[in-house]
């Protein structure tokens, strides 16, 4: 039942406020365990849903085809580690159970988004994904996450403007905003001004939402400055659902991989990957280096997008998949380097990596994980990251825009270069004295650290298989 | 060309203008409160334009959360805000105008190049299912929107709830 | 029939003001401002949907995206005040330029 | 039958991990390891009494696919390792117990046995190619975890190994380019153009690379003096000279169609031949028990190239009788060097002495494992060395001469051993010494039984091991247990045992000590420039590499310091100026992030309609 995906975390909020005090206390592990459930439904429906996986239901009517049963897994994923981290990092309960509240409707916009097949009902879920993380950013009421979720919520509304007047524009001529009924109406005038200016929009809108440069203004704000567990959810998943995923599924469903839009991905996604990773290597706050690594991983998520109409179809083929299991390795490799960042933070009490050193001493799970999640990032094989940075690149190479896989590998230079600064000035190095008694931040840290390191390294290791029975056929459908 | 169609095309059109105006005075006025009234005033024009476009439910809707709901909120806002700013918002004041000086240039410019553009025409298409009744519509093929609609209010509870409880 | 005859006189209207709105959200400074500007934004994407919905002659489709988009829009407002004034509690101003403490 | 596979490669690796996570708990970590290798060899024993079967999971569309198949060879070869496997770890118990990084060792053992099970199992090239890299990974970290300093031989080999699993690589890719297929039970490759012979020699090299045959062996050596002793029984003396010598077999028997009329026939004897002769005479002028018992073991491996290198039943039957002879009574050695270190401290000749009344059960362990290295009947290398010889004669008389040399030269060095380690003077230093503990003596003695049973009885081993694995129709009728079919052969034996004999008694009244019994060797005219040469490295391919390396580092020491400023000054320094503006640009202004997304919805919108 895939519906049971939104309406559980609206009755789970609806039943942890009634007045009752030890409901309060179940709220953790039912959070948990609802991520325990949705991450089996997604396992359960993926092999399925190569296909589409039929569900007979009034809201969601077969809609669990690859790419949504990837996103639900990753959700489910995320949203797990992020209530763990919620849990060793909040700063008394009533934070904590807020947070948890906003979390789930958070989730439960996400579930939805990646469900509907109706442009409007996707503003719906978007804004509700959105509204509670500019509300988990600002829930401390300290000035940065203020700051961040101010500036989150302007631009975020400036797209959701944009999207919707995209909407109205094919309302007036399709007379729907259902998927099939606009891609259909599309096809007939697709190079039509008119028409065009409507896909513009949109798309202006959604890479505000992925944080594509030059849209990106507030990524770095928002990620940085939010409290451990929202940046977890913020970067992990929140923005890959509302901007990354939406953009896929766009593109290939409803607006097709027109020539055009294609060079836009691919411009776009090189000039975010080249200036995410420059603005990365130069920062000294550890959650802002991995806010600009963001940036530059979802570049290669259009590059990967790019070539999704190539003339050749085995590389639109591995274009895409790439481009998917690049955004599924990135919720995954970016989670864990977050959890990372917050156990770090916790333990220490700061983020200047410039402070810090000489911690993978005292705290070694935390080290070696985030060096794991460094070089999946990085590219480096077997990992994850290195399988889908390579679908994307040889795709890249096979569709003929060689330049853009030589940026693509050029990049991945830097990646390491910033990641190695990274490691190198908050885990090896001389141990200051002030942090000689530091130690592990506890399991609700170091357990989805290494669940999160466990799944990078077994995607990657697992890939011959998966390659053929899900990713390749993400193009399928 | 129909000639109703050109006289209620005419009608509609001062209504923009008037709506027009009305988001200039609440970009440009001094006063926060003036402005939030000038937006008021927009969302009762907008909601008259509904009516003549033959949406009544979303008019009433526009007119009774728009320009009033909203309203509140913007008016109760500078209220819990205002006492420190009056000497900045004093401040502002002088070059504020100035700041404004070339919105009437960028309008000409971007109404001129919309009349003039040469755009080809675009047929309208046969629209397959008109559903007329909102009501089937709303709980219908749109209940879903009805759901989203739960869970952002939801949200925004927790909003006020977050943002306005006084620290204990 | 011709939906650009249709829709161009609405449209242009309708992107005048979006401009309005857009040229105060960024010139102003102050954060209130910003809300109203993205207010006034929003009455032209209403107005947009409305139009579409009575070019296509979905007026009923239209009217129900627009009460859903009037529901999320206070939402939206609400939570942006409420961070408004949070912010004026900690800085006592409402300049949003001195919302600049993360950069880089 | 599958499940089985399954578990045998699994099952080690898995309890490989839990001695990984007790390794702080010493002992219990020991008996982890020891339950692993029994377990292991549980499974195994099944898997060798279990039918002809095989596992086919399609991964790609290219060919690399998930395919493991058990028959009698790879049974077999499954078997003999976890039976040594087994022996070390039993050993390793008492020598590792006062040791570093002990419980790495056991982890890496346990590794090791799971890389092996799956490199002998697997029926995939490419499958092979994972396990066999997994090996070279144990094989670094086994030596480096030895003494201090150790990582220097760790690296060597690591070049050295993975230099030729390189070669063996691009062998791989050859093969599966001309076979059409990478699965190993389905190519019959012949050996009659120019591509399959290059594929050929390509995988050769990566088999007798493994097994340590020349110029890729110099590595073991090194490794012998650093890494813990039971490493050098497991790895060098078993593992490697079981896979080696299993994928040599299957690269001449079941990929490619090796027949006596091909060149390719002549050169692995010569290359048997020549690995024989010279790295015997390297063992021969040795001083440290452990070195000598190294280059030993490579000599060894060359009577195995030879044997299958002459293409007929009788050469191919000797190499793989000898293959697991050798690992036997090589383990038995080194196991027996690891007692006398155990106990004594030292392993140097010179220091040692008179330690057979001190330490009877080990020197009896050492007597029958040297015996049947020597090639004394009736112990068991005898008989495998008497089949090729009977191989070499068939083809040729000059490898039989070789062969023979070599057999003479490996009795001399034994002699050598075994008098200046078990007789003469007990040195001061040793008085105290006492026999092994019973965990280490317990293998080296089933080892010895395993030697003198294997050479009554030769018929079982030859019956249901060897054998089967040449199958009934390449056999052509012929069975080769029991003795020696020609008397002459035996004879010639048995000639140059006392030649060895006599020599060594030579050498002694000359030098007046056991160690010194080969002096004269090392002094002969010729042979001493020879030996001075390779003493410094000028025979050492990793030595040779790394002067020629050298050197052309010094040639482009001047280039690089042109490109330096470059790379350094200028390419990190664009990099840091771009790093700077970026962020320079990012002041945390809202309404410049508003007018960078404005514009970049103009351009989106604007480029989109002029594109299209």
């Amino acid at each position: 039942m895939p519906s049971l995906l939104v309406i559980l975390p609206l009755l789970a909020v609806l039943l942890l406020n009634l007045p009752l005090n030890f409901l309060r206390r179940l709220a953790q592990p039912a959070a948990l365990l609802f991520a325990v459930y949705q991450a089996l439904f997604a396992l359960q429906v993926l092999p399925a849903g190569c296909t589409g996986c039929p569900t007979h239901e009034r809201w969601f009517v077969n809609v669990l085809d690859p790419l949504t049963s990837v996103l639900l897994l990753a959700i489910a994923i995320v949203m797990f580690a992020a209530v763990c981290v919620l849990r060793a990092t909040a700063s008394d309960e009533k934070h904590g159970f807020n947070a948890l509240n906003l979390m789930l409707l958070a989730v439960a916009g996400m579930n939805g988004l990646v469900m509907v097949r109706d442009l409007f009902s996707l503003y719906i879920f978007l804004e509700i994904a959105s509204v509670s993380s500019f509300l988990l950013i600002a829930a401390q009421r300290d000035m940065g996450g203020l700051e961040g979720a101010f500036k989150y919520l302007v631009m975020s509304a400036l797209a959701t403007m944009m999207m919707l007047a995209s909407i109205g524009l094919l309302l007036a001529y399709s007379g729907s905003t259902k998927f099939m009924v606009v891609a259909e109406a599309l096809h007939a005038h697709g190079s039509h001004g008119y028409l065009l200016t409507a896909i513009g929009l949109f798309l202006g809108g959604l890479l505000i939402k992925s944080g594509v440069v030059p849209f990106h203004g507030w990524l770095p704000d928002a990620y940085a400055a939010a409290p451990a567990a929202a940046s977890t959810l913020l970067a992990g998943i929140v923005t890959k659902c509302t901007g990354v995923y939406t953009l896929i599924r766009l593109v290939q469903d409803v607006f097709g991989p027109a020539v055009a839009t294609q060079q836009l991905l691919l411009i776009f996604g090189a000039l975010s990957v080249v200036v995410g990773a420059l603005a990365a290597l130069g920062q000294s706050d550890l959650k802002r280096l991995l806010a600009y690594s963001s940036i530059s991983q979802v570049g290669y998520i259009l590059l990967g997008l790019g070539v999704c109409g190539s003339a050749n179809k085995f590389a639109a083929q591995l274009g895409v998949a790439g481009a998917v299991f690049h955004l599924f390795n990135h919720a995954i490799f970016k989670t864990l380097l977050f959890v990372n960042a917050a156990a770090v933070e916790k333990q220490t009490g700061t983020r200047d990596m410039n402070r810090l050193g000489g911690l993978a001493q005292k705290m070694p799970i935390t080290g070696l994980t985030s060096l794991l999640a460094m070089f999946a990032t990085a590219g480096v094989p077997p990992l994850a990251g290195f399988w889908s940075k390579l679908l994307i690149i040889a795709a890249l190479w096979l569709a003929g825009l060689h330049g853009y896989a030589v940026l693509g590998i050029a990049a991945s230079l830097l990646t390491l270069a910033y990641f190695l600064s990274m490691q190198r000035r908050v885990f090896f190095g001389l141990l200051r004295p002030e942090f000689a008694h530091v130690r592990e931040a506890g399991w609700a840290l170091t357990v989805p650290s290494l669940l999160l390191a466990a799944i990078l390294v077994g995607v990657g290791l697992a890939l011959p298989w998966l390659i053929g029975s899900f990713l390749l056929p993400v193009k399928g459908f | 060309m129909d000639p109703n169609y050109k006289i209620a095309l005419l009608e509609n059109i001062i209504l923009m203008a008037a709506m027009l105006l009305g988001t200039l005075a609440t970009a440009m006025l001094r006063q926060f409160i003036k402005a939030a009234i000038a937006l008021a005033f927009t969302s009762v024009v907008l909601c008259i334009l509904m009516f003549k476009l033959a949406a009544p439910w979303a008019a009433v809707f526009e007119l009774s959360v728009c320009a009033g709901l909203i309203t509140v909120v913007f008016i109760s806002a500078v209220s819990l805000v205002r006492p420190a700013t009056e000497e900045e918002r004093a401040a502002h004041v002088r070059f504020k105008v100035r700041r404004y000086f070339l919105l009437p240039v960028v309008l000409l410019a971007v109404g001129c190049g919309l009349s003039y553009m040469p755009v080809r025409p675009l047929p309208l298409l046969a629209t397959t299912e008109l559903v007329t009744d909102m009501r089937a519509l709303l709980w219908g093929p749109r209940a879903l929107d009805l759901l989203g609609q739960i869970l952002v209010l939801l949200a925004g509870v927790w909003g006020v709830v977050i943002l306005f409880k006084e620290e204990t | 029939m011709n939906l650009i005859a249709l829709f161009m006189p609405f449209g242009i209207f309708i992107a005048l003001m979006a401009v309005v709105g857009l040229y105060c959200l960024i010139v102003t400074r102050d954060m209130l401002r910003i809300l109203l500007a993205l207010e006034i934004i929003t009455k032209a994407v209403t107005l947009l949907l409305i139009v579409g919905g009575a070019i296509s002659g979905q007026m009923a489709l239209a009217q129900t995206l627009v009460l859903t988009l009037i529901v999320i829009e206070v939402v939206v407002m609400v939570t942006a005040a409420g961070i408004v004034i949070a912010v004026f509690k900690h800085t006592g101003t409402l300049d949003v330029r001195r919302l600049r403490s993360l950069k880089g | 039958m599958t499940k089985l596979m399954y578990f045998a490669i699994l099952l080690p690796a898995v309890i490989s991990l839990l001695a990984l996570g007790t390794r702080k708990l010493g002992r219990v970590c020991g008996a982890t390891a020891l339950l692993g290798a029994v377990v292991n060899l549980v499974v195994a024993l099944k898997l060798f009494m279990a039918p002809e079967t095989a596992v086919h999971i399609p991964w790609t569309s290219w060919g690399l696919d998930f395919t493991l198949r058990l028959y009698s060879f790879s049974g077999f070869i499954v078997l003999a390792a976890a039976g040594f496997a087994l022996a070390v770890t039993l050993y390793s118990l008492p020598f590792m117990a006062k040791r570093a990084h002990s419980g790495l060792f056991y982890f890496q053992l346990l590794l090791s046995v799971a890389f092996a099970n799956g490199a002998a199992l697997a029926d995939n090239l490419i499958l092979l190619l994972f396990f066999w890299e997994g090996l070279l990974i144990t094989i670094y970290g086994m030596i480096a975890i030895g003494r201090p300093g150790a990582w220097k031989s760790a690296l060597k080999a690591l070049v050295l190994v993975g230099a030729s699993d390189v070669i063996m690589m691009f062998g791989i890719g050859l093969t599966g380019h001309y076979a059409g297929t990478l699965t190993i039970s389905k190519m019959h490759l012949a050996l009659t153009h120019a591509g399959p012979t290059l594929a050929f020699l390509c995988l050769v090299i990566g088999a007798t690379a493994k097994a340590g045959a020349l110029p890729f062996h110099s590595w073991i050596p090194d490794a012998a003096v650093d890494a813990p002793l039971p490493f050098m029984a497991l790895m060098p003396a078993a593992f490697e000279k079981l896979l080696g010598i299993y994928f040599l077999a299957r690269v001449t028997l079941d990929i490619f169609v090796l027949t006596p009329a091909s060149w390719c026939s002549t050169l692995l004897m010569t290359l048997g031949a020549v690995t024989i002769l010279v790295a015997v005479m390297m063992a021969l002028v040795q001083t440290d028990y452990k070195r000598l018992l190294a280059y030993c073991a490579i000599s060894q491996v060359g009577y195995m190239l030879l044997g299958i290198g002459t293409a007929v039943p009788v050469g191919i039957i000797g190499g793989l009788f000898h293959m697991i002879n050798h690992a036997l009574y090589k383990t038995g050695l080194f196991l027996s060097a690891g007692a006398v270190e155990h106990r004594s401290g030292t392993t140097e000749l010179n220091k040692l002495g008179g330690l057979a009344r001190q330490m009877p059960v080990t020197f009896f362990c050492f007597l029958v494992a040297a015996c049947s290295g020597a090639g004394i009947p009736p112990f068991a290398g005898f008989f495998s060395k008497e089949l090729i010889y009977d191989g070499a004669l068939e083809r040729n008389g000059v490898f039989y001469a070789a062969a023979l040399l070599g057999s003479f030269l490996t009795v001399a060095s034994f002699l050598k051993l075994g008098h200046s380690a078990f007789f003469g003077k007990v040195s001061e230093a040793n008085k105290g010494v006492k026999e092994a503990p019973w965990a280490m003596l317990l293998p080296m003695l089933a080892i010895a039984g395993f030697c003198i049973y294997f050479g009554l009885f030769n018929t079982v081993p030859l019956h249901k091991l060897i054998q089967p694995v040449l199958g009934a129709h390449r056999l052509e009728g012929h069975d080769f247990a029991g003795w020696p079919h020609s008397i002459g052969l035996v004879v010639g034996t048995l000639v140059v045992l006392a030649l060895a004999a006599l020599h060594h008694f030579f050498g002694v009244k000359r030098s007046g000590s056991g160690s010194g019994a080969a002096d004269h060797v090392r002094g002969a005219p010729g042979l001493r420039q020879a030996y001075d040469a390779a003493g410094q490295g000028w025979f050492d391919p990793y030595v040779i590499g790394m002067k020629f390396a050298r050197a052309i580092g010094a040639v482009t020491w001047g280039v690089d310091r042109t490109i330096n400023w470059i790379s350094d000054g200028f390419a990190v320094g664009v990099v840091a100026m771009s790093s700077y503006l970026v962020r320079a640009v990012h002041t945390g202004s809202l309404s410049i992030y508003i007018w960078w997304a404005l514009a970049g919805l103009v351009l989106v919108i604007v480029f989109l309609v002029k594109v299209n």
